[in-house]
């Protein structure tokens, strides 16, 4: 057990620390969040940024275009660029951590140079088609489908919880090709242009008043078959391919996060006397500990992923079932600190604490956690 | 003892129920999403049904019932998430002139007393004096105030002030609640004197506000219940999965004991009553609004969905009438007393 | 809405209090835990005085030889004796609460006679053969069998949980008499003369180290075919009938208990320092709210029954699973308030927080009761 | 960075769970639950295989191992229920005399100090100073003690105390954990002070406690699982219904949580992530062993079934070496430090 860094590991982030504290003064204002171009352009820029200076794809293979680098420095890279306040991966997460990586694995040497080198210079923007309004948690029960027809599919149907769909140029985009098999067996992998005839996007407002999510509306939309990813009807291990890809990082940032805004509950409760409150200040010590602890699990997925060893995704039940509920308890936490504040809907934390209500529910509720941890670890039979 | 609602109470329910269905069901609901201006007409048809006059003697023009009947109808108004300064015109009726017939939109700003046992945190007793609806309401009535240098905490001691609404000088905030505007009020005349039992008022304004809360919370099951039959996942109603029957049963359980603490504090009068009812009235509408919110998933989490406009308001009136750190304390004090 | 009580109940209030002050003075010293025929001695005599006071069988129908009174009366009795410190129903529970509830409403004239009156001059102490260590919450599980051979059952299998076996004169026993049917239609109700040849009983040893359970080994016991009442095979509906006896005052003693204890720790907490922890006060605080919100609604439940409303036992499972968990809260928060002193066994309250473990578990456990709330009350779906 | 254990700390765990499965299998616990009384011999063998050794250098006859190793070495303790002073007989190994070889049993009292901000309220001050398996004990260290009136608590700021075990006074009591028989200390000499940095051991206890809590937690979660897996009810495995699913899930993420704490605080030997490592590790040991008991139903309420004892021994351990309010202050204090 070990939590020193190695020379190695030390000089990776010293380098980084140089970089990001020469490069970020002199980046642009960060745009309105409504601004969609404005927010594609700003992402696309951050990536360019990091593309020329050697940090693009940095936990991708080699031999597709990236870093090659072990879990431990992508661990390193997303904890220095949230401490030094750099801007997110944004417009281009699903590039950059589903689509790219699954093309890389799956795709032909034809359709990697296609797709990923635009992915890492930030030159093209994906976005994710997978989820349902009629699936939801379960996502194998998809329903767009795709005929083939010639040299392409027609596809047909509805997707939800769509981020950047209204800049993106790409959805990697599961349909059903094969209604008759069962549920898993009939998905293939598409990759859809966005200006294909036929695709409409409408903005989703989320109970949080802003629309970062959007809904997709495919009617008879023609894609090429030589845009399938892998084979027809295999699309759903294709895309598990992907969902394990991260291997304990997928929350790096966001707990580096969660600790600073810890601290700045603590200061805030200090300086306004909320702090005198031992019930309050006996909780912030609390999730203290939780969040501490959850670093710490984070350090021990990142190394079982660097060894090779594992249940690949099982940790990630624990840590997510952990901290989708930590985060909450941490902005009930602020709501506490901030008092009559936490009705202003300005707020900053107040803005947190309502995007947080997902956390429970997206990517797996927590029911689907729970059954994932209980089947899949602690090996309860299947059934009720 | 006989602790069941009347045939009259159930009567009133009912009515209550199918009057706000008729006057403000789902569309009315979300147009006022969209555009949170108080529906005067609606207003005044309210007061003509004897939503605030509910309690004046029926001599006086009102219909000459009790408090359980006031928490009856604002738990219905609860449930409807009907917005506005209910609780205060329920109370100020009979006070105030033209509240009980709609004609008059009254609001209560509470500025608290400082804790019994010493000034508290410097920083604390500067909390924001809050004012729900500023702009729909011709008149504000502030009780108490802490003394000081503070404007608006000032005077505590003399009781309840009667102002314009326009002379209160405000500054509007964007609320989390979408149907429930807000203002801190910055500095407010002390001309106008009310004779106003203010502790029973704010111990009545938190019982009307647990009982919406306890609207809230048995909506809330409704919906999740409604739902959890619908929709389906993995082949099967997500109602017929233990996990969600089970956060379903727990939603009850909490409505249930809410209803209990909330009828039997209207009942009794008693200010430790009121207060338990609070507290429990507030936990069940917040945990009620989140657990419904997971029954729903993704599509709870939509703007579209009526379940955050339950999880605003029930956080909103849990910020009013007193938190859960002072009910608990009072509470505690209350077992060695 | 009415909380206050009506004349007669006042006036039946008055008479048992000034009944109870005139005859507690004078009992016995209660006996010692572990000694049965002692404390099965103590409990008759305590009925017998409830009898010739005509307080026995309270809440019997008069044609049973009880005194008809309303539920609210019951709720008075119960509440009354927990306040002046009366002897609990001890011995006499299962008699007086089930056994003779059932031969009441489901017996002959001949059997009526013969376990009545005993009953309630508390001459003959019954127990309740209901659970089976393989069926646990699945009662309907259950395999003890009998077979009829002549004017006799032939009875073999085995008990658990059984209170009070060791001095018991009668056992209210269900049998499994046919072996084909779907589980809730071959079972019989018999009334097991504790004395017959074949019954051993083994002291059940609890967590609190106490042996106030007992098992019960039936090896080919005979039992006559009068014994049972009701007919072959009924004996599910026989036995549900007294389940749904109580109306609503299964607890109401408790939750006297209860509050009373809640009063015992505040003043505790304030002796020994620890009423300064705002965490623990706070949480007491919050106790008294939960305890005076489970005696109004059991003033609610007690009101619903008299007026004949509601789904009888559905409104039971609400009060059962909140109040067994609020019963582990408070002893957990008595720990508190003990501090180190929650490590002596030899502390009332911490005896009282053993016990208070199996709240959640016996008589259904609080995953059977969200069940009956969901699909009972609140209509969901079977199934999962 | 590498937080994974090594192989050779991977062969110490299986080797201290093959040999206490094998000198302290479920006969000789539940003979113990009926006798407690310490067995010499077994001490005697777990001293041979460098239980207590396990830190000294190997030139003075020890093991040569760290923090993390003896951190391993108490949580397979806990996960076999293994009765006795461990804690103080690991930290003491080369400090007291015989202890390193299992020829002396030491133990440890504390006696904590006042809180840093003034005297606490004086009965809280007078808190009992426990000793856990006094009859079994050779020697008595004795850490701290308050100052004042009480001979216990008297003279805190001088250190620690070497007594024998005969030439202390102390009051046993029924212990709630059957295993573990315990005193209270109501009077010690204060002849022999020990130089020991007791910062340090307060620290070590702590964290080789909160091992020990983890081996707990993580055992009742095996233990939940296979009677779940076994158990039928309903015509089903209790394991395939999601109510239990769920708990043993919650069971196993408590238990990984903590497991993360008390192996980063092993390596790190910062207070504040001790004190982190306690606070988790005693919430999942007392929450583990009730949910396990709630899986085992009333077969988990018989003193035959192990699950009790799970139970008790997380109550025990959690008065010891710093509880949940102390703990959650000073992470408090160290957000704003």
């Amino acid at each position: 057990m070990d939590l020193t860094y190695t020379e190695e590991e030390e000089a990776f982030r010293a380098r980084l620390r140089e970089w990001l504290a020469k490069v970020l003064p002199g980046l642009p204002a960060k745009p309105a969040a409504a601004d969609w171009p404005a927010r594609r352009a700003y992402d696309a820029a951050w990536q360019r940024m990091l593309y020329d200076a050697g940090y693009a794809g940095l936990h991708w293979p080699r031999d597709a275009g990236g870093q090659g680098a072990t879990p431990t420095q992508h661990l390193i890279f997303l904890e220095e660029t949230e401490l030094a306040g750099a801007p997110y991966v944004g417009a281009n997460f699903v590039g950059l951590l589903h689509a790219g990586p699954t093309i890389a694995a799956e795709g032909t040497p034809g359709q990697r140079a296609r797709w990923l080198p635009p992915i890492l210079r930030g030159d093209e923007i994906w976005c994710q088609g997978f989820s349902e309004p009629g699936a939801g948690s379960d996502l194998a029960a998809l329903r767009t489908k795709a005929v083939r027809d010639g040299d392409s599919y027609v596809v047909t149907g509805s997707k939800i919880w769509t981020s950047h769909a209204e800049v993106a140029d790409w959805c990697e985009l599961l349909v059903r090709t094969d209604p008759e098999a069962p549920r898993h067996r009939g998905i293939s992998w598409l990759a859809l242009p966005m200006d294909a005839p036929g695709v409409t996007v409408r903005p989703l407002r989320t109970l949080a008043g802003s629309a970062e999510f959007a809904e997709m509306f495919l009617d008879e939309v023609r894609v090429p078959a030589g845009n399938r990813v892998g084979a027809q009807n295999d699309g759903w291990r294709v895309t598990m391919v992907t969902l394990a890809f991260e291997r304990g990082t997928a929350f790096v940032g966001e707990v580096v996060a969660c600790r600073r805004v810890l601290g700045a509950l603590a200061r805030t409760a200090r300086a306004n006397g909320r702090w005198d409150d031992a019930v309050l200040r006996r909780r912030l010590g609390r999730l203290s500990a939780e969040f501490t602890a959850l670093w710490r699990l984070t350090q021990w997925n990142v190394s079982e992923a660097q060894s090779g060893g594992g249940v690949p995704g099982a940790g990630g039940s624990v840590f997510k079932l952990r901290y989708s509920h930590a985060r909450q308890e941490l902005y009930d936490a602020a709501a506490e600190v901030l008092g009559a504040g936490s009705l202003d809907a300005d707020q900053e934390w107040v803005a947190d604490r309502l995007s947080s209500l997902s956390y429970t529910i997206a990517a797996g509720t927590s029911q689907i956690q729970q059954n994932v941890i209980a089947e899949r670890i602690l090996g309860l039979p299947k059934g009720r | 003892m006989d602790f069941q609602l009347t045939d009259d109470q159930r009567a009133l329910r009912d009515g209550t129920r199918e009057l706000l269905a008729g006057r403000f069901g789902r569309e009315r609901l979300r147009a006022a999403v969209d555009g949170p201006v108080l529906d005067r007409e609606l207003w005044r048809e309210l007061a003509a049904a004897g939503f605030f006059a509910l309690r004046l003697p029926e001599a006086d023009g009102g219909v000459g019932l009790g408090l359980p009947e006031a928490v009856l109808v604002l738990e219905e108004a609860g449930r409807a998430l009907l917005p506005g300064p209910l609780v205060a015109c329920q109370l100020l009726a009979g006070i105030v002139d033209g509240v009980a017939t709609g004609e008059r939109i009254v609001a209560l700003a509470d500025a608290p007393a400082a804790p019994a046992d010493g000034p508290p945190h410097p920083a604390v007793t500067s909390a924001p004096v809050l004012w729900e609806h500023p702009a729909d309401c011709d008149t504000l009535i502030l009780l108490g105030g802490a003394q000081g240098a503070d404007p608006v905490h000032e005077g505590r001691e003399a009781g309840a002030y009667r102002s314009a609404a326009a002379d209160v000088v405000r500054t509007p905030f964007a609320s989390v609640d979408p149907l429930t505007p807000l203002a801190r009020v910055t500095d407010i005349p002390r001309k106008i004197p009310l004779p106003l039992d203010v502790a029973r008022v704010r111990r009545e304004a938190a019982l009307l506000t647990a009982a919406q809360q306890l609207g809230g919370a048995a909506r809330t099951v409704d919906m999740a219940v409604t739902y959890a039959r619908e929709r389906e996942q993995f082949g099967a109603p997500i109602g017929s999965f233990q996990a969600v029957k089970h956060l379903c049963a727990q939603m009850l359980v909490r409505a249930e004991i809410a209803r209990s603490a909330v009828y039997a504090a209207a009942v009794t009068e008693g200010v430790l009553d009121a207060t338990a009812a609070k507290l429990l009235a507030d936990e069940a509408a917040v945990r009620n609004a989140r657990d419904c919110l997971q029954v729903h998933g993704g599509m709870g989490f939509t703007w579209e969905a009526d379940v955050h406009l339950h999880l605003k308001r029930a956080w909103l009136r849990a910020e009013f009438w007193g938190g859960a750190g002072a009910a608990e304390e009072a509470l505690a004090e209350g077992l060695i007393a």
